[in-house]
Formats: structure tokens, C-alpha cells, sequence
């Protein structure tokens, strides 16, 4: 057991699973001489040497179709795009291939590979370094989306995303890779895919959140409870799609007030799903409008003005706050 | 120093063994017995008269939309004759004549071509990629297969499909620089068939060849006369060899034509003249091989009459056993198999739902029937 | 005035707009010589010759980002994919620069071009050829995405998307291309983008759809006339994004039951932001949970069975019936 | 008939006019006066400088990431000075060289790199575009906009900037052919400074030059020491003047060095040796370019000394004035402009009510300090 910033349980992560199964090799730009732009890959050529830590020709495409074409092969490529919103320009190989092969093929050819990136504004980057589009690939049926909110998720769930079966598209938030550090032990730990985690209980109001955001909502939780003594059950949805609503209608049905947060821009976010599956399993259940504390319908701004981008705790506190204010 | 012509280490080659004219040149002509050669013109006639017949089949609303192969079977042939069975074949959309030589089942491809999803199931043990429509999409996967193969220390080499057109997409352009970085065991064969539906070879890029833009990634590139199959398998032989023993990829342009539509939604009078086409036709792969078995006395007419029945005899078991299936396949929900190795909850939910409408409704239909 | 099938009306809007500004050309593969796999862009050639209407390469990637330069340098590009499946190809062209030029140059260069394409389930295509997953371009800022439901609105919203200031993504129901045919005036017509239209009148339920969805939505809206006298009020909503939310919130305040329809995916859908938009703004008015009509999770399947995957009018017939069922 | 190597139309050249011991080749030295020597100079000097001072306020703290062009100022200079003030310059993102040549305020760059959308907006009339940062991507809309030019009727030529590493990307290979095709006046300045971060030129493809894949598209490509501003200067002339003439895109490889960073996140040391950058350092193009100047008693130690003044004066009141408007800029509600021309409604209530928020805060803090 020890501390590790989520890099570096990302990093713990790749290693066991390299040294525990040959199939699973790493690509992608900078991944290996370099360990990464965000040091993920760190001593992984060393390790393994370059057959399988392969710095790549920049081309993201290739990469993600190669990496499907390596899965076919029996591999477990575990592919990093260098920022989610270069991810793009691979997205025709997303949507048409990696979500597709086990179907197209009847099961003969699967594609049980991850493609890893980093999402989400914080780090004071430039243009197309803070986006956060998870609805993009959340929306696409064959594909996993999972994101992971702190050093001991991120490990666990990148585990269990290159043991998946299928093809998982792993957005890590970079806002936090380093911000702080978490027991990670070192035997090996998994985490189910489509499975939220309840991470703090109440049974006033229910918050779900994910990735960097999870940590707003919790401060929004703890100020609440100090301010008003009102308890917040928290659900880190840890996979975003295939979406399992089961622990969030739980909750509601248990707190009849929702607040949902995610620094996607909110319309046709994912929060929106959330709220039409509450509208569809839980209406009766409801006690005031499921909220929604989300990015507004811009391009993530400049760094000078990310912060005011992002949802923070007082927003969250104050989207509460509007909640718990319905009368019943 | 100062200004003078770089040396580049590679040049483009161009090829031709047997021409249109019967022509043989014995120093390139490739050491095959009969059995071969006779092999080959079977798979060629297959997949022209099973060709045939998926157009008519067409024309007659029982089959939907598909890509004829006709005139681009030497350059099919001649390119996988060249692979071992446990070699890849990864191939676009327009690839009948490969896969009848590589053996994937006649009545998979009337059932995928019919709208069931079942049709594109691979047989076990095939090392073959179904149909892959978005242009030269499939090509960064042979070269991800190809790294995969040569990683777990196997000597199977890929091949991969592809037209003219897809020499424009970027992920040709990626692909063949990626798998020359690399050394990976691929062979990339481009058939060029002169359109890409109505844009003509020309108009879709001004290379002189398209051979030539393996030299934009440092790898080997050749040109042959696609229509010529012993060209097309002395150069896929070469590539093949090439890169079983770890010296790389290569890039060939079969220079064919295709004789028929685009595919059947397609209407080339739009497009191209009646003069062209019959100007290839003369070039036809089929009797150019055929004239030539007959001149070694391999095949007489009777021998191809009979053939010609063998063979839509084949074709005729095959729409058979397919129009059977088809007649089983009744079960829409097969829609929600093979998205994710296990369905998720909400995906149950769904499938349960639609499944209870649709029973409902057949039940309907039933009820309707007795009143 | 004539009869026109929505080909010839979408054919007409562009003959008409090239006419009249020099600036609209149009380019796309197969859209010169052949008029477009199509027939959209049947004629215009010979109209306007080959500078005005470019038969490109195979490339979806720099046709759409030729097309950004080009406006850029001023003119009004109209162009072509084949089918929405390929647009992926250009994926990053539309999300990083198309949609944010104008953004990222404070006003400056500016990005007035359509990207017109066809969509949807229903014409017996290969694969690839019947998506619709129009919340991509949804969840994208920056971007219009419209979609014409017959062939009057679809001369008049590519004329408005055309003359727009911003990038339109114009999605094409290609089922209904050639289906039936509808006044169209010769002379010059539009219709505001971010409007929807009210296309029946009724106080009893609302139906929001779009594309080739909304027939079916109105076959079951007769069917609930006819067979309950239930009448429903039909949206049809034009422009996915920037949602205009207010004449459904109008409509859901009136009758207090909603159904939504679209031919794309359930999960994270278009039809779920409109749930959220509703809860936020007409929570109280809702007597009974907005349900969806929709695809399910799963890729488009082969056309042996694509009438079963779409949503019909029997599907949304039921799902009203269960809707009005609800006691309020 | 049989197997030849096959013509092709395109050879690709190699130019030098000034080598890094100072010696010149005075056949292919281009016309120029004092004037524009002095101008170049100047122009390097300023970006060397202005460079060195947006590290340092990086380093501070006081700007964000960004991506030096030390090393890179001939290929640049030499390249747009061979460009009239109406022609288009399409940049990526470490073209700092040019943007000083093409006048682009310092205090926008300033602002740009301190994190302010303001800092993007392209001064009214400059045919210069923001900064473009997915690789290869900005290419697609150089090709664009020439073609826009060419069908205006203008004689406007675009010259477009990329790396070593964009040559991999797709968007690259779409867009030379596509430019190819229609005969678009682009130039296309591949600035292979021998880096694509941690890749090194030979990993990232193995064509023996980049200028060669030109050749895929039918273009023509040239390769230049890109450390010798005349010989980027004269392939640059050559281009701008077949893309105005209406002959169609060249594509330019200007061989370079990054000395210093990829950007200020980077850290070399991983990934090469500091001889490397040693040897690259023998070859820098300001004193190249300085000695040159020297040694034709243009410039003296007193002018340089001067010079250096002018300069970090300039570089100074830029860095003033972008503080201050900096200052003024509090308002982060700019977020919600420009998104679209107008505002849709639903966008409108998001502003107005995060707007809500804010002021509610800044009340808040308000209140607090008096308090
Ligand atoms: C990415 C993509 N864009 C467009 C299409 C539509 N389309 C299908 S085949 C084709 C032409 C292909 O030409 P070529 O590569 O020469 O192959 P051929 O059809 O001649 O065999 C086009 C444009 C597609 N399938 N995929
Ligand atoms: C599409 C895309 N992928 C990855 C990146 C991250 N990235 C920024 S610069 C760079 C290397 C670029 O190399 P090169 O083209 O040689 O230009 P240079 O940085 O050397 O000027 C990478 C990988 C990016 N900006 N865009
Ligand atoms: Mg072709
Ligand atoms: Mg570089």
C-alpha cells in the first residue's frame, strides 16, 4: 500500500498488466522515450522494451485503427490519444470500427482495447486541451466510456477496462492526475465497469458526478451538511455509458431531490440522460426538478477564464440550495 | 552544395507478363502447374457468374445494394492466390472474387447481402475481415494486425483491398507510413479501377501513378497490369515475401477497370462513356486467362461448359440455402447481440420492451388471421 | 408552384441560391458529373460549371476544411457528404475548427457554410448508410444542426442555412427523399433556423419529433384522433441545436403529456435534453413522465430488419396511450 | 513490355545559399537590398528576443504553455518574406517568427499566451490566421482559402506552416492532393526542425525526405537548409510565384532545428542529447544570418547593440500594455461571445445566469473585505 497521485496509479496500473499479460502492449505519441506528456507511460520502455511501449508517427487515426487491428490479432492495445480533443480526428475509427467489430463479425472478431486520454479543463492549457465531449462517445452504442475520480479508481477501472471484453474509451481528468494522492494498494485491485460507486451517504438530496467534478460535489456536500445540516448522497458514476441508472434511481427514490454535475456543456450533455431516465423510472419519486450544474454551451475559454467555466462547489451548493428549496 | 537533385532510393516499377493480346513473357511468367492455373480460372468464373447473379437478384428486389466485382478478378485472384490459407485478407467493399478464393461461403455473402446480419459472420478459423464500407478504413487495421502477427512471432502476412478513390483518405496516407516505420507485414493492394463511382483516376489526383505514393512513406511501390493475374501474383508474391521475412510492407497498384456499376444504385451512363468500357472489356481478365489455358490445351469447350454448370450449380445451392435461412431468421431482436460482449441493463430493458411490442403485434397479425 | 419530392426542393434551393450569389458554391464527391449519388445536385454543373460546382476527391477531411478556408476567404461553400456515416472522416474538421473560427478569431473569420447530408434508417442501404446521430453535432458549440421534415421545409431551411452566418449542419431524411411530394414555391422562401414548427394543433398530448420521424408521429397522432379523440399537438422541431425549447415548453404546459420521437439512439439522445429542458421549466405542469420514442442502444442493423429497429407509429401510438393512461 | 521502372515527371531538389560557415553561393543569392536584409535581421532579432521573453514569463508564471521557435526564425522569415501583405499566411502553433514579420501585435501574442481569448483576434484587414493547434489540421483551410482566391479572381497565394510531425497526419496527404487537383495557389512550408516532441524525424517516417511526398500528389517538392534564410527565401520565391502565375501548390521542406523546448511543458532531457543541440547550435540561423551582415559591413557591434535596445524596448511596452488591458479584461461572461453570431435564447439564460452568479460573488468578496 501506498500513497499515488493518480498518474501514478495510472502508471501502477499499466505495469501489472504488462507484466501479468503479454498481449497488453501501449502506443501511442510520446508514450514511451518520453513516459508520456503526463509521465502515464513512465518507465514502461524500459520495462518492456519498444515492441511493446511503441512511440508512434503522429497520426491518431492510425492509431486507434491499428490498435483495433492488433486487438483482431489477439492483443490488448492500450492506446493513448495525447489530449481528448485530438481524439477526433480518429473518430470515424471509433464509430465505425472499435464500436463495431464484435458486432459486424457476429462475436468472431472483438476489439478488447482501451483508448486512454486526458479531458477536462484546470490546467491552465491551451485550445482543445480542456474539453470534455464524453457525450460524444457515451452516445455511441458498442463503445464504453468510463472515467475515474481519484488515484484508486483510475487504477482499478483502467484494470478492468484492458480486461474488458470490449473497447473502452478512458477519459482521465487531468485537473486531478495530480492534485493529490490516495492509498493504492499495490496488490491488485479491480473495479466493475457499469457499476456507480456511492462515495458519501445522506438521504436529503441525491448528487451524481464524475471525474474532477466529483470532488466539487463532495465539497458541496460537506458545506451543506455544515451550513444546514442537510445530508447529500454522492454517486461517482465511474462509467458514463453503457449507463447503469440503478444506484441513481436508488438514491433519488431515497431523497426525491437530484443534482447532477459534470463540466460537459450542458445541452445534450450527458446529464440529460440522467434526467430522462429519472423522468422515466422515478417521476413519482421526484420532489423538484432534477437540477443540472454543468459548463454553459461555449468553447471552453482561455485559462484566464476556466475557472469561471467549470462548475465549482458554490454552484453546486447553490443548485442545492434552489432544490431543497421546492416545497414537496 | 547547393542546388541539385536529391537521389531518393526507390523507384516505381511497372509490370506486365501476360497482355491483353495473349502475349506471354515466359521470363516473368510465374512457376504454377495446371492445377493451379485451372484453379484460378474456377474462382474467376465463380465470381463472375455468382456476380451475375447477385446483380440479377438485385434487379429483382431480393437482395439489396452491392458493389460488382466484374473485371477486377485478376487483380483479386491473382493478389491472394499469392497468401498462405492462415495469411489475413482484409477487405473493403468490392472483394467477391478474393473471398470466393479464399473460400468464405457463397451463401454468407447472399445473406449479408439480403440484410441479415448474420451474413457477415466469419467462419471460424478464417482469417478473413468481413466487408468494411467507409473508404479506406480498413487499412489501418491490416496494418494493426500485421504489427500483432510479427509481435507474437508468426510469419502471416496481411493483405489489404482497396480502390483508387481510397488513395485520397488520410487513412490510407497514415497507415502505409505507419506500417513503414514499423516494418510491419502487409501488403497494401490498391485496385485501381479507374473511378471512383464518377470521378475518374485523373481528376482524383494528379500522381502519374498511384505506385508512387509509397514513396511519400519510404516504402516499395509497383504498378501492374491488374487484369493480368500472373503480373499481380508475381508482385504480391514478391510483396508477400518480402514481408514475411521482415523487410516490410509494400504498396501495388493494380491498374484494371471496373466493368459494371458502382455498385447497383449507381448509374455510370452519368458519367462514362460506352467507349471506354468496351475498350476495356477487350482487357477482360476472364477470357484473357481462359485464351490462355485453352492455347496450352488446359481447358477446351466442353471443359468450360461443363464448369459453367458446376459452377451455377454452386451458386444455385447457395441462394438455396440461403433463401432458407432467411426464411428462419425471423427474430428482429438478433439487432441487440454482439454490441457489448454482455448486454447491459438498459439494453435488456430495451430488448425486452421492443420484444413484447413485436409479439404483440405478430400475435395481432395471427388474431387478425383466425377472425 | 409546383409539386416536388424533397430531392427537387432541395435541389431547388441550391439552383436558386447559386443564382442569386456568386459567393454559394458547392463540392463533394460525385456531386458535379453524377449530380450527387443522390440527384441533389442534379444540373447544377451544367448551370454553373465546374469552379462553382467541384467534383472532389475521396476526402472527407479537407472537403469540409477547404470548405472553412474558402469561407474564410468569403465565399459560402455548400458541401456534400456522401452519406452522415462518413462525416466522422471530418469530425475534427467540424468540431475544432469549423464549429469554433469565429470564435477563436473574436468575429473576425467567420464560418458561413452548410455541410448538408443524408441520414437515417429505411431506404434498404449497407451499413453506415442509416444513421442518425445528429447529437454529436448537437453537443457541439458553435455548430447549427437542422433537420428538414419534407420538402417545403427542406427548400426553405437550406436557403435560411445557406444565407446563415454560422456552419449549419443540414441532416438530409433520406427516407422521405423520393417518398411523397409537397407545394413548393418557385419563388423565394425560408424559414428561421432555431424555430419549430407547430404542425397540428391538439390539447391533449404533445409529440416532438423531426426528419423522417415526424410522419410517423403524425400517423399516430391521427391514429389517437380516430380511434380515442385524443389530439395531440405536433412539434416539429427543425433545428436540433441551438434548441429553442420554448414553443415544447409552451406545448407541454398546455396538455401536460409529452412524447418525444427520434430515429437516433435512446441513451444520450436529443430526446433527452428536451426531457431535461422540460423538467427545468416545466416541472409542474408535467402530469405524467415525458416518455421517449427512440432507436435502441444498438447500431443500425442490416435492412432485413431496420423497419423493426425504427420507431413507427404504432410504437408511438402506444407509448401515448401509456402516457395518457397516467392519472395526473 | 514487361518489367521497367517507370518516368516519373518529378525529381526533388536540394538548396543551400548560405551554409553554416558563412560561405554563400552568389548564383542562387536572391536580389536583395540592404534594406531587406536589415529588415530580416531585425525581424529575427525581434523574435529571438521576444521568444527568450515569453520563456522567462512562463517561467514566472505569468503566461501559460506555449511553443518556442528558437532555431526556426529563417525557415520562417525567409519563407514570408517572399509574400506580399495581401497573400494569406495559415499558421500552426510556433510560428512566432512569422507573426513578427507579418506585423501581428506582440501585446496579442502576449495576451493570447497569458490565457485571454482576446489575444486571438486577428487585427482587421491582416490576412493572417489564429493559431492553429491540432496538428496538420489547419492545412485543409490554406488549400480553401486559396481556392477562394483563385475563384475570386484575386492573385492572393496562400503559404501554410507545419511540422515534421503533421506530415503523418492524414490532413496533410488530403489536402496536397486536393491542392493538386484543383491547382490551388498554396505553398506548403514544412518546417522539419527534426522533433515531433519526443519523436525524432527518422521514427516518424521513413522517406528519406519530407519533401518527397510531395510526389504522392503530383507536387512539386523541394528540400532547403532551412537554417539559410536566402535558400528559403528563393524555394519560397520560386513557389509563391507558380501558385500566382496559376501553376498550382509547391510543398516546401525547410530542414531546421528546435533549440530549445516543444513547449514550456516539455523536458528535452528525456529524449535527446545536448550535442545534438550542440551541433544544431553551430548552425543557428541569427548568427548565420548576423555574420553574414557583418561581413558586408551592414552592421557593426554599435548597431547590433542598438538594435538589441529598440527591441526589448518594444518587446517591454508590449508586455505593458498587455498588463494592462489584462487588468481591465475581468469579465468572464466573453466566454458566451462569439460562439455564434447571435445568441441563442437558451445561451442567453446560461449568461445571464451564471452573470448572476459571479456579480453575486464578487459582491460577496466585496463584502467580506469590509467586513
Ligand atoms: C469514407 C467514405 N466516403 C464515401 C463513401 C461512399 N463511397 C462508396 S465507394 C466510393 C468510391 C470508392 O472509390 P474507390 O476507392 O476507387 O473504390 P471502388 O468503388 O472503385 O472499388 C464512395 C465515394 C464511403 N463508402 N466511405
Ligand atoms: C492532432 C494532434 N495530435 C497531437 C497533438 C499534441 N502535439 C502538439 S505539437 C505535437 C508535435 C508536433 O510535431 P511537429 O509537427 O513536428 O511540429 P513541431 O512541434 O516540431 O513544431 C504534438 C504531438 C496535437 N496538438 N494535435
Ligand atoms: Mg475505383
Ligand atoms: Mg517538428
Amino acid at each position: 500500500m501506498s500513497e499515488r497521485t493518480m498518474v501514478e496509479a495510472l502508471n501502477l496500473a499499466l505495469e501489472q498488466e504488462m507484466e501479468g499479460d503479454d498481449a497488453v502492449i501501449v502506443l501511442g505519441e510520446d508514450v514511451g522515450v518520453d513516459g508520456g506528456v503526463f509521465r502515464v507511460t513512465e518507465g514502461l520502455l524500459d520495462a518492456f522494451g519498444e515492441q511493446r511501449v511503441m512511440d508512434t508517427p503522429l497520426a491518431e487515426s492510425v492509431i486507434v485503427g491499428a490498435s483495433l487491428g492488433m486487438a483482431i490479432r489477439g492483443l490488448k492495445p492500450v492506446a493513448e490519444i495525447q489530449f481528448s480533443g485530438f481524439s477526433y480526428f480518429a473518430f470515424h475509427q471509433l464509430e465505425s470500427h472499435v464500436a463495431r467489430m464484435r458486432w459486424r463479425s457476429r462475436g468472431r472478431f472483438t476489439a478488447p482495447l482501451v483508448v486512454r486520454m486526458p479531458y477536462g479543463a484546470g490546467v491552465r492549457a491551451l485550445e482543445h486541451h480542456s474539453e470534455s465531449r464524453e457525450a460524444y462517445y457515451a452516445h455511441t452504442p458498442g463503445l464504453k466510456m468510463v472515467i475515474p475520480s481519484g488515484p484508486r479508481t483510475a487504477r482499478a477501472l483502467l484494470v478492468s477496462a484492458i480486461r474488458d471484453p470490449d473497447p473502452v474509451v478512458f477519459f482521465e481528468p487531468k485537473a486531478i492526475y495530480r492534485a493529490f494522492r490516495e492509498e493504492v494498494p499495490d496488490e491488485e485491485e479491480t473495479l466493475p465497469i457499469g457499476e456507480p460507486r456511492r462515495v458519501r451517504e445522506g438521504d436529503d438530496l441525491t448528487f451524481v458526478a464524475y471525474g474532477a467534478m466529483l470532488h466539487r460535489a463532495l465539497e458541496a456536500a460537506e458545506t451543506l451538511a455544515e451550513e444546514e445540516g442537510v445530508e447529500a448522497d454522492v454517486i461517482d458514476l465511474c462509467t458514463v455509458s453503457p449507463l447503469a441508472d440503478g444506484p441513481i434511481q436508488e438514491s433519488a427514490k431515497r431523497t426525491g431531490r437530484v443534482v447532477l454535475v459534470h463540466e460537459a456543456p450542458r445541452s445534450f450533455g450527458p446529464a440529460a440522460e440522467i434526467v430522462a431516465r429519472l423522468v422515466e423510472k422515478a417521476f413519482w419519486w421526484l420532489e423538484a426538478p432534477v437540477a443540472r450544474v454543468a459548463a454553459p454551451d461555449v468553447i471552453v475559454p482561455y485559462f484566464a477564464r476556466e475557472q469561471a467555466y467549470l462548475p465549482d462547489a458554490a454552484r453546486i451548493v447553490a443548485a442545492a440550495r434552489e432544490t431543497l428549496a421546492v416545497e414537496a | 552544395m547547393p542546388r541539385e537533385t536529391i537521389d531518393l532510393p526507390r523507384s516505381v516499377e511497372w509490370l506486365q507478363v501476360l497482355d491483353e493480346e495473349g502475349a506471354l513473357d515466359e521470363e516473368w511468367m510465374p512457376d504454377l502447374d495446371d492445377e493451379e492455373l485451372l484453379a484460378w480460372h474456377r474462382a474467376m468464373l465463380l465470381s463472375r457468374r455468382f456476380d451475375e447473379r447477385l446483380l440479377e437478384l438485385q434487379r429483382q428486389g431480393k437482395i439489396g445494394t452491392f458493389a460488382p466485382v466484374r473485371g477486377q478478378e485478376a487483380s483479386q485472384i491473382g493478389a491472394v492466390a499469392a497468401l498462405e490459407e492462415e495469411d489475413w485478407v482484409v477487405p473493403s467493399f468490392r472483394e467477391t472474387a478474393a473471398a470466393v478464393w479464399r473460400g468464405i461461403p457463397l451463401e454468407g455473402l447472399l445473406l449479408y447481402n439480403a440484410g441479415y446480419n448474420e451474413g457477415g459472420e466469419v467462419p471460424e478459423g478464417k482469417h478473413d475481415l468481413p466487408i468494411a464500407i467507409p473508404v479506406a478504413s480498413q487499412i489501418p487495421h491490416a496494418v494493426g494486425i500485421a504489427y500483432g502477427a510479427a509481435y507474437e512471432g508468426s510469419d502471416e502476412v496481411v493483405m489489404v483491398f482497396f480502390g483508387d478513390g481510397a488513395t485520397s483518405e488520410g487513412d490510407f496516407h497514415e497507415s502505409i507510413n505507419f506500417a513503414g516505420v514499423f516494418g510491419c507485414p502487409v501488403v497494401f493492394v490498391c485496385q485501381n479501377n479507374q473511378w471512383a463511382i464518377s470521378l475518374p483516376r485523373e481528376e482524383q489526383t494528379k500522381s502519374k501513378t498511384l505506385a508512387q505514393k509509397g514513396l511519400s512513406a519510404g516504402i516499395p511501390g509497383i504498378q501492374v497490369d491488374g487484369n493480368d493475374p500472373f503480373a499481380v501474383y508475381v508482385a504480391a508474391g514478391e510483396a508477400v515475401e518480402r514481408a514475411r521475412s521482415g523487410e516490410g510492407p509494400t504498396l501495388i497498384e493494380c491498374v484494371t477497370y471496373r466493368l459494371s456499376l458502382h455498385t447497383t444504385a449507381d448509374d455510370p451512363s452519368k458519367y462514362r462513356d460506352e467507349e471506354e468500357v468496351e475498350e476495356w472489356e477487350a482487357k477482360d481478365p476472364l477470357p484473357r486467362l481462359q485464351g490462355f489455358l485453352q492455347e496450352r490445351d488446359l481447358l477446351d469447350d466442353g471443359a468450360i461448359e461443363e464448369l459453367e454448370e458446376e459452377v451455377s450449380g454452386e451458386i444455385e445451392a447457395a441462394w438455396e440455402a440461403a433463401s432458407e435461412r432467411m426464411a428462419e431468421l425471423d427474430d428482429p431482436a438478433v439487432m441487440f447481440d454482439h454490441v457489448w460482449a454482455e448486454r447491459p441493463p438498459e439494453l435488456e430493458r430495451q430488448r425486452e420492451t421492443l420484444a413484447k411490442e413485436w409479439s404483440r403485434r405478430d400475435e395481432g397479425a395471427g388474431g387478425e388471421g383466425e377472425e
